[in-house]
């Protein structure tokens, strides 16, 4: 009895109703799809049931704002409708915001700089799209923009002001050449980190955020960084130099130390050609230091129009900026790695203290730029927005069981 | 009258004038053995076992000799006997000893004479051509082997009888018994009376024991009861008393159910008394029932739902064609007959199931009876008049209307008309018209089914199966002048048939009707001719073994996209109320599977034999099953592919409720979606429904290079 | 779905609105205060765009449900489901600015990911499992019926061992089913074998046949589970008995070959119907999750 | 008449097709089983749709001696693979032409002398539907003494049909009657039955309706002399039934002529029209109140026709199946009335005799036999023929002297002196015997019809035996049991016979069939069936006894021959 396949004994052998019944496959998709959608509920409904949206943030707080976590509402309000932004009276609630740039055609609102939710991140620099709000394409009240119009990142950031305006006023004269080439003096003999932890509020904006004290470069001063080598000896048996001051202040301080030697030493009236008496000899010191000090030690950094002599000398004014960055900020210390030749290589080769040694943008943009392998090119990692100093003092309103109770 | 002396045996005899020698002797109780001579018969002396001596040159038949005065008869003397065993030896040597009569009740004439004479084995050759059997009569079984021609059947037919229908045919050794031209018993006008089986001698002719199964709940009608009745007058006393019990008397209260639309059964009914109703429950059950208002939701749903096209149950006319002399109208199906009307035809002769219920509307009696005895009703020319009759007056108005093309006929003439045609019967595999033959009559189907084929060189081609309201001949008549096709009736068949002057008399008559005639006419032809081209292009074995070839619309799953989803099954049993059509089961057929479903078969076999006509084709090619199907389940087992399944039918709970247990379903191509609805739903464009002979052209002759179905996603030209 | 011609409009439609978000995209990451994110305007465009999307390819579900309605082909919605389903990824990371930090968006993102990845196997197989299944499994049956034509097979198996050792070989406490038919054919038919040989044929089929009959994916190690061995075995089979056996044990081996189609069958639709196992929960979840989180978001 | 309309049908569709026979039927009011009897009994009707070529060949006695067989097997090879609807081929029974056989039909046409590439060609001509002539017979213009009317040279005329104008003049009919009892005209059909006895029955029978038939069927193999009389005395036939109508009384007349002789059926139909013309036929002949009215019957075929009561079934449109006897046809003839029924030759005889007288009828003879005889001569014969010889003559003179004697080397064996009935006779034993008919009986043959057919040494007389009991098989009308079934088993014995397969019992069972079919069958047919191998047994013994003990068959024709030849063991 051969086994024969017809049409009619396949045909027959199926019941015709046989969809109405439930088979493992599509049973087991059933329950799933049951199953997931019941774990999703759950799991936002637990959160429900404890009034906590964290689930719905879209992205973790700052620290900063961690402890208002559970509590959406204080940021955003309680106002429903399409688009509840955080306006700016909920930032104001806790902080009193500076007012913004005084020629800003419109008033930027916090969120557009200051994007919560996105996790642990300096919250106060803001995000660059909130300083393109403006920058990217300049429009001032007065109409014409201070600074470049269109600038979008800082690939296309202009040269830095200081350095395009290519000189350096300081009215002193420095080699650096000299002193680094020949002298193979190191950079921080001179120019060492402020040591002492200034408030950054000091320098750069209240509030501070991330630079750190360190980060300014202290003015080399006579005291700190010259007298050694370039002691203001007024004459070789004076033990004392010549304070670093202005001509008004050496000329008595220099009188007085002849006057005192010659006091103490009688005995070099007249030595060496000097006049015998002691006012004399004193003068006659006291001149040829001065002179000493006005052509050589002094002149060897500054300039003077003494048209009468030491005394009266007029010392062009040394102004080394204290700051070069007018705008924007830079953190040596975040440097710290590298050599201070690796920027500011000119020093080597500047001989003439007008050399602006300030690097340029370049030298910058080889380690800042876009993309995730370099180090950050936002806005805020040089430039501050707020102006703090018109930062106005806020009361705390919350108790720390309050805030605690914020944070159950 | 003057009186003869003469010796027989030596025993003197006298008899009157003209008197045989046969009856002579028989008068003196001398018993000279006969076989072809029958007391009641004109004697023809051609078996001549009774020659005996008579003192001529030669022996003489003795009973047609008429004796004659001082005539010397020896009936047994040596001379005669040994002529007498030589001829019963020569019928021996040919006759299938022991005959069906032989076995039967063992009174065979010719064994018997011959054992009597001591003839044990006749030394003759046996016959070496065969004359056969003739089975197709219901009443009377023929074996022309044991035929000694003794001619006693023709005298009873023709002379006792006059019914006129036996004779002797061929000639020589190769004659036989014939009835009309050599027909069949059973397609002959033979009227089963039964006198040339009483009359035959041997197993020639033995009655057909249908008696055997007894009819029960009613009393047997004794057989002067049946002689009362006016058809049975002509019918011989011993056939009906050898079918006695096949015919039984059944009393009905009013109200009472006779027989159940979908029942088998084996018997029809002849009322006596009384009066009973027809109709079909199966219609009532399927009436819309009223839609409560529907809700938001389906009111939306129904913007999406199909549109369902307004398609109108039947097609052709308005009523379903039943087993009785009455149709019952579509819109309320139910009739009424009466005294001396006959239900139950087809399922008596062709053992269809029922197809209508039936309930006594008053009290009433009626005839029960087999098949064998309503065979011998319907032969009776009295009684065939009377049906024919009735046909014409109750039934054949409406059935000529149901021809669509004849629905414009004026009344009169269809009047007429009804006058004129005449009420033909054919039994299983009668020709009614052979292809090629000159067309002379239009014929309208009224009973049973019948298969139009188209002869070919290379083989016949089933065009199409006709059932009750069926109608074919107009091409022959109007177009070629030669039937276009033959057709043959698949069992008992009766048609209407319109002789040619009465058809060109209603052509030119009624202008509109000819031209629709010509109109189906030319159509049917053009459908013939491409089917038939198709057909002959066709070289695949295994694409014609699997019968794809039949398909008119067949659904085809291609299996390299189809991701066995289920989503056609689901789709199919939305469609049809949850009960899928379609099942993803079947043969494969190059790279496509073909499903069990509905293929429209150019040759449905499904068709054929529905008791109600249910299963058709409306005007399409689309097989479809009408909703009054009385679930028989008949065309559930012709189909070959099992396409078509049985379902329950919900109970509605309906005062008349449906009786019908179940229902035939079966594909119907979404008749009222514009798409059949696996096609639209199958997602992956796998499912499609395409006519085979295009669809696999290029894979089944692949001389034809391109194949015509390019579709996008088939790579051109090339199969995988 | 098999990706061809027919998808090129789809094709083109997607990628060139792939583009248009992605050209939307810069500008406004660079220019959007507060950066990409969520809740900006293009945010939310794409936000809506993406889950739209989303949206519609998770409908292609419910389409299913009703497949008779006139609300476009079934195909259409299939690569529908499979374009925008593809497309929703792209769309909604650029809604969410590439960055999930949200615990929230965190499980959407990956859900989504998860879900595409899933869409995108399950099409990837769609290519290649069911031409496979074609070639291999050819007395393929509806997965859905394996079980009942196992149950068939079983029967059948046992009626010729019955009518080759005229005794009922599936015993009744074997499975319940040990159907009269079975029984009936044992008295009239003993066929020509010895007594030992029925015994050892009975043995053979009850020990190696029948727990193979009954659970084939359990029973690897069968010698019925590979083609070559189990041909070997009835060649053996066929060795011992005599000639006029020998088609009714060609039959039994065509049962055995019939069933081992089936096992890879099993295997194939798993395969092939696996991934929806993944793909449906999780792209409902997402969608849940994903109109809670909508809601939020808005509220936020 | 009823075959008239059937032959009409049948020329029209080129058979009988069921709805034609169905409307006949229903127009004629004749039952179908009498029409489907009719149709089927008689050999010119078809059932079937014909072949577009037709061909009957004669394989009878002479067309058998003359290599029938082998024609028919030769076409048969040729033709068979054409199909059914192109070229039929089939055997039949005697057709007239023994002196020109072999012959065949091609659709009904008559073709003599027939060689297998003859008939190829008319058969492609008939496929290709080119009607190629057909070769003519020309027949050599012959005087007969038998015609009282020849031009004799010099000698006065009588004009034709005068014996008729006298009996109409003088009404003498008795005296006719009395003249041929004188003359002792027997009847020519072969039984010899006194004419004059016979037409005083049915002169004297009661009722005024009677009939006169002209037995013109001749289907014996081997008999042509009545083709040849109707081709050449016409006129004498038609004059002896006027006479015969006349003395008989009969008002209607038939002339029974079978369908295969359409010539002479088309000389005949001349002359009664010639006869109607100058009123010797009609409602009055010859101005007189006498009447005779004659019509050609045209036979649907079939030897038992020539059978007297089957003659008359025929005509009355039945099958052609003998009558029980008694009554005769004399006093119960056609439709019941009394009919006088004779042959061609008789009828010829009868002006011969009014005409020329008694004693001239008389003198004709030789040795006491009267009259003069119209015999045919065919088979192993160079001049093979009809010839009209005076009764009486010896056997060798008609043999020998008139027909040539056998082919050069050969010699006659034995010959059938009446056709097949007769069976074959030794021809050194009865070549003195005197043809007539008191002396063939004495010697205990037969004259018969007088149709000799010759057979020499190279012939079988067994295989001639059983070709002559096919014949008889192939034309029993199956009426009665003995024929019917008796014929077809003494062919199969014979057959065995020829085949090897004899048995010694078997010569027994062969002489109790003959007795038993000689003394139960219904008519001469059935009688003369088992006749020839009667006479084999009695002139051939023991060539019958080579084939049935010994499987040797001595002139080498029989199956069991070349058996035998081959070694194979019989």
């Amino acid at each position: 009895m051969a086994r024969i396949r017809t049409t009619k004994n396949l045909g027959q052998r199926v019941d015709r109703t046989y969809l109405k019944r439930l088979y493992p496959i599509p049973l087991w998709r059933r329950i799933l799809t049951v199953a997931g959608v019941l774990v999703a509920l759950l799991w936002l409904g637990i959160y429900a049931v404890a009034r906590n949206q964290t689930p719905y943030t879209s992205g973790a707080l700052t620290p900063a704002h961690a402890f208002l976590g559970k509590k959406c509402a204080v940021c955003h309000g309680d106002s429903a409708g399409i688009g509840k932004k955080v306006d700016d009276r909920q930032c104001a609630a806790c902080h009193d915001g500076p007012v913004h740039q005084a020629s800003a055609t419109f008033n930027p609102a916090c969120v557009s700089c200051h994007v919560e939710h996105r996790g642990d991140v300096r919250l106060s620099a803001g995000i660059d799209a909130g300083c393109l709000q403006c920058h990217a394409n300049l429009h001032t009240k007065t109409g014409v923009p201070a600074v470049a119009a269109k600038i979008d990142s800082f690939a296309n950031h202009p040269e830095f002001a200081k350095k395009a305006s290519s000189k350096d006023a300081t009215g002193l004269r420095f080699n650096h050449q000299k002193h680094v080439g020949e002298l193979s003096q190191k950079c921080a003999d001179c120019h060492a980190p402020a040591e002492t932890a200034q408030p950054a509020s000091q320098h750069l904006s209240k509030g501070g955020g991330r630079v750190s004290s360190h980060a300014l470069i202290t003015i080399p001063t006579y005291a700190g960084v010259c007298l050694p080598c370039h002691a203001l000896t007024i004459d070789d048996k004076l033990t004392e130099l010549a304070p670093h001051d202005k001509p008004e202040v050496v000329h008595p301080f220099v009188q007085a130390q002849f006057t005192q030697y010659i006091a103490a030493h009688p005995g070099d009236l007249g030595k060496d050609g000097a006049p015998g008496s002691a006012k004399a000899w004193v003068d006659f010191k006291v001149a040829a230091a001065e002179k000493k000090l006005l052509e050589e030690t002094c002149t060897r950094c500054h300039t003077f129009t003494a048209p009468q002599g030491f005394a009266t000398a007029a010392v062009t004014p040394t102004a080394i900026p204290a700051r070069w960055f007018t705008k924007g900020s830079f953190d040596h210390s975040a440097h710290k790695e590298l050599t201070c030749a690796s920027c500011h290589a000119k020093a080597a080769t500047s001989t003439v203290a007008a050399d602006v040694l300030l690097p340029g943008i370049g030298v910058c943009r080889q380690c800042h730029a876009a993309g995730s392998a370099s180090a950050g090119a936002s806005c805020s990692t040089c430039h501050i927005y707020h102006d703090w100093s018109k930062e106005k003092p806020v009361e705390g309103k919350y108790v720390i069981d309050q805030v605690s109770r914020l944070n159950p | 009258m003057k009186t003869l002396e003469l010796t027989i045996d030596d025993k003197p005899v006298t008899v009157e004038e003209g008197t045989s020698v046969f009856d002579a002797a028989r008068l003196h109780g001398i018993a000279i053995p006969v076989l072809c001579h029958a007391q009641n018969e004109r004697p023809i002396g051609v078996c001549r076992v009774c020659t005996v001596d008579c003192g001529d040159k030669v022996l003489q038949a003795s009973c047609v000799r008429p004796a004659e005065n001082g005539m010397k008869v020896f009936t047994a003397s040596d001379k005669v006997k040994k002529h007498r065993r030589m001829i019963l030896e020569l019928l021996l040597s040919d006759h299938p000893s022991p005959c069906a009569r032989q076995r039967v009740s063992g009174d065979c004439e010719l064994e018997t004479q011959a054992a009597a004479e001591g003839i044990v084995a006749p030394r003759f050759s046996k016959r070496v051509s065969p004359r056969g059997q003739d089975d197709s009569s219901l009443v009377i079984s023929v074996d022309h082997e044991a035929c000694i021609l003794c001619d006693r059947c023709i005298r009873g037919c023709d002379e006792i009888r006059q019914n006129n229908v036996l004779g002797r045919g061929g000639k020589g050794y190769n004659a036989g018994i014939a009835f009309d031209l050599n027909r069949p018993m059973g397609n002959s006008s033979c009227v089963s009376c039964g006198e040339c089986m009483v009359s035959c001698p041997t197993g020639a002719l033995t009655n057909k024991s249908v008696v055997r199964t007894v009819l029960p709940g009613g009393d047997p009608v004794g057989v002067e009861e049946l002689k009362t009745l006016p058809f049975f007058q002509k019918v011989s006393g011993t056939f009906l008393d050898l079918n006695k019990n096949a015919v039984i008397r059944r009393h009905f209260k009013a109200g009472e159910v006779i027989c159940r639309e979908g029942d088998y059964g084996s018997t029809a009914f002849y009322i006596l008394e009384g009066e009973v109703e027809v109709f079909l429950s199966s219609m009532s059950s399927k009436k819309e029932t009223a839609k409560e208002a529907p809700s938001l939701f389906e009111m939306f749903a129904h913007v999406f739902s199909p549109k369902k096209k307004p398609g109108s149950p039947a097609q052709n006319g308005g009523n379903i064609p039943i087993d009785s002399v009455v149709d019952l109208s579509l819109d309320n199906p139910v009739a009424r007959l009466g005294q001396g009307d006959i239900f139950g035809e087809m399922t008596c002769m062709n053992l269809y199931p029922r197809s209508a219920t039936v309930r006594a509307k008053t009290d009433c009696v009626m005839l029960e009876m087999l098949r064998n005895v309503l065979d011998v009703i319907q032969r009776n020319k009295t009684l065939r008049a009377e049906i024919e009759k009735n046909y014409r007056k109750r039934a054949l108005e409406d059935h000529l209307r149901t021809v669509s093309v004849f629905s414009s006929l004026s009344p009169e003439f269809i009047e007429n008309l009804s006058r004129r045609v005449e009420l033909v019967r054919y039994s299983r595999g009668e020709v009614l018209c052979r292809q090629g033959e000159t067309a002379r009559y239009f014929f309208l189907v009224r009973i049973g089914f019948v298969k139009m084929v188209e002869e070919h060189a290379g083989g016949d081609l089933v065009l199409a199966y006709q059932g009750k309201g069926g109608h074919f001949g107009e091409i022959g008549l109007i177009l070629r002048g030669t039937y276009a096709f033959t057709v043959t009736a698949l069992d008992n068949v009766e048609v209407v048939r319109i002789d040619a002057e009465a058809f060109q008399e209603m052509l030119a008559g009624f202008p509109d009707i000819a031209f629709n005639l010509k109109k189906v006419a030319t159509e049917r032809e053009l459908h013939n001719q491409r089917h038939s081209a198709a057909v002959s292009a066709m070289s695949l074995e295994k694409f014609l073994g699997q019968g794809l070839m039949e398909a008119n619309s067949l659904l085809v799953i291609d299996l390299e996209k189809c991701t066995r989803c289920d989503q056609c099954v689901r789709a199919c049993s939305d469609a049809h109320e949850g009960v899928t059509r379609l099942v993803r089961e079947g043969l494969r057929f190059d790279k496509y599977l073909v499903p069990t479903s509905c293929r429209h078969c150019r040759d449905p076999l499904c068709m054929i034999g529905c008791p109600v006509g249910a299963i058709r084709r409306r005007n399409s090619l689309e097989t479809v099953i009408e909703d009054w199907c009385v679930g028989c389940g008949l065309c559930a087992r012709n189909c070959p592919f099992g396409n078509i399944t049985m379902h329950a039918v919900p109970e509605t709970g309906a005062p008349k409720a449906a009786l019908a247990k179940r229902k035939a379903t079966s594909c119907d191509l979404c008749q009222n979606l514009p798409e059949p609805s696996c096609v639209y739903a199958c997602p992956h464009d796998a499912a499609k429904r395409v006519d085979p002979n295009d669809f696999f052209r290029d894979l089944i002759s692949p001389s034809i290079d391109s194949g015509p179905f390019a579709a996008p996603d088939v790579p051109h030209g090339g199969r995988r | 779905m098999r990706i061809d011609q027919s998808h090129r409009p789809w094709a083109v439609a997607t990628v060139s609105i792939l583009l248009v978000a992605l050209l939307a995209y810069i500008p406004y990451q660079l220019f959007y205060p507060g950066g990409p994110a969520g809740n900006t305007w293009p945010g939310l465009c794409y936000g809506v765009l993406g889950y739209g999307m989303m949206l519609f390819a998770g409908l292609l579900g419910a389409r299913k449900r009703v497949p008779l309605w006139r609300i476009g082909r079934a195909q259409v919605w299939m690569r529908g489901h499979l374009w925008l389903g593809a497309l929703s990824l792209p769309i909604l990371l650029l809604h969410a600015g590439f960055r999930a930090r949200g615990p929230l968006t965190l499980v959407l993102a990956i859900l989504l990911t998860v879900v595409v990845l899933s869409g995108i196997t399950g099409a990837l197989l769609q290519h290649f499992i069911p031409k496979r299944m074609t070639q291999v499994v050819h007395l393929e049956t509806i997965y859905e019926q394996i079980p009942h034509v196992r149950e068939m097979l079983f029967e059948e198996a046992g009626a010729i061992v019955d009518s080759l050792c005229a005794v009922p070989a599936n015993l009744p406490a074997v499975a319940s089913h040990s159907t009269p038919a079975a029984v009936a054919v044992a008295e009239d038919s003993p066929s020509d074998l010895t007594e030992v040989q029925r015994a050892n044929l009975l043995h053979v089929y009850r020990s190696g046949m029948v727990p193979f009959l009954r659970d084939p994916e359990g029973n690897r190690s069968s010698p019925l589970s590979s083609r070559a061995k189990a041909s070997a075995w009835f060649d053996a089979l066929r060795r011992q008995s005599p000639p006029s056996v020998h088609e009714a044990l060609s039959d039994l081996e065509s049962i055995f070959e019939e069933e081992r189609q089936l096992i890879i069958q099993r295997k194939l639709y798993l395969l092939l119907h696996g991934w929806l196992l993944v793909h449906v929960p999780l792209s409902v979840t997402l969608l849940v999750l994903g109109g809670i989180h909508a809601f939020v978001a808005i509220h936020y | 008449m009823l075959f008239d309309d059937m032959r009409e049908i049948q020329h029209r569709f080129g058979y009988l097709p069921p709805d034609q026979m169905l409307e006949l039927s229903k127009k004629q009011e004749i039952p179908l089983y009498k029409i489907n009897g009719v149709a089927e009994f008689y050999p010119e009707f078809r059932l079937t749709p014909p072949a577009q070529a037709v061909v009957e060949v004669c394989t009878d006695m002479a067309c058998h001696l003359r290599g029938a067989d082998t024609l028919c097997s030769d076409l048969e090879q040729k033709f068979a693979k054409m199909g059914k609807r192109a070229v039929e081929i089939h055997r039949r029974s005697c057709l007239g032409q023994c002196d020109s056989a072999p012959a065949l039909t091609l659709n009904e046409v008559v073709f003599r002398n027939v060689s297998t590439e003859l008939a190829e060609t008319h058969i492609q001509a008939k496929l290709a539907n080119i009607d190629l002539p057909v070769p003519a017979f020309e027949h050599q213009p012959v005087t007969l003494l038998a015609d009282p009317y020849r031009v004799r040279n010099g000698e006065s005329v009588p004009e034709r049909y005068s014996a008729l104008r006298a009996l109409v003049a003088s009404r003498d009919f008795d005296g006719v009657i009395t003249t041929l009892k004188d003359a002792g005209l027997g009847g020519m059909g072969g039984a010899g039955f006194p004419t004059s006895i016979k037409w005083d029955v049915v002169k004297k029978a009661r009722g005024d309706e009677k009939y006169l038939v002209c037995n013109a069927d001749e289907s014996e193999p081997g008999t042509i002399k009545d083709r040849f009389i109707m081709t050449h005395l016409p006129h004498l036939v038609i004059e002896g039934m006027i006479v015969g109508a006349l003395v008989c009384g009969a008002k209607k007349g038939f002339l029974y002529i079978r369908h295969e002789y359409k010539e002479q059926e088309a000389i005949l139909r001349a002359e009664i029209d010639q006869c109607r013309r100058d009123g010797l036929l009609g409602e009055s002949i010859l101005g007189t109140d006498l009447s005779f009215h004659l019509d050609i019957f045209v036979s649907p075929g079939g030897y038992i026709c020539g059978e007297g009561s089957a003659q008359l079934e025929a005509i009355e449109g039945k099958r052609a199946e003998p009558r029980n006897k008694p009554p005769n046809s004399a006093t119960v003839g056609l439709w019941g009335k009394p009919t006088a029924l004779n042959n061609v030759e008789t009828f010829a005889n009868v002006p011969q005799i009014l005409a020329n007288g008694v004693a001239w009828f008389k003198a004709q003879g030789r040795d006491g036999a009267a009259g003069l005889k119209f015999i045919g001569v065919s088979g192993d014969v160079q001049r093979p023929g009809a010839f009209e010889i005076p009764m009486g003559i010896p056997v060798s003179e008609a043999i020998l002297g008139l027909a040539g004697g056998p082919a050069p080397g050969r010699t006659v064996k034995a010959f059938s002196p009446s056709g097949a009935a007769s069976g074959f006779i030794p021809f050194d034993k009865f070549r003195d015997t005197h043809l007539d008919f008191k002396s063939m009986r004495a010697a205990g043959t037969m004259l018969g019809s007088g149709a000799i057919v010759v057979v020499d040494d190279s012939r079988c007389i067994l295989d001639m035996t059983l070709n002559a009991i096919i014949f008889f098989r192939n034309e029993s009308c199956g009426k009665c049991v003995p024929c019917r079934v008796g014929s077809q088993k003494l062919v199969d014995i014979l057959v065995g016979w020829t085949r090897g397969k004899g048995a010694p019992s078997d010569l027994q069972l062969v002489a109790d069939l003959a007795e038993t079919m000689e003394q139960t069958s219904i008519c001469g047919l059935g009688q003369f069936v088992p006749y020839p191998i009667t006479t084999a047994f009695k002139h051939f013994r023991e060539e019958i006894d080579a084939h049935v003990l010994h499987k040797n068959c001595p002139a080498g024709v029989c199956p069991i021959a070349s058996a035998r030849a081959q070694g194979q063991a019989v």
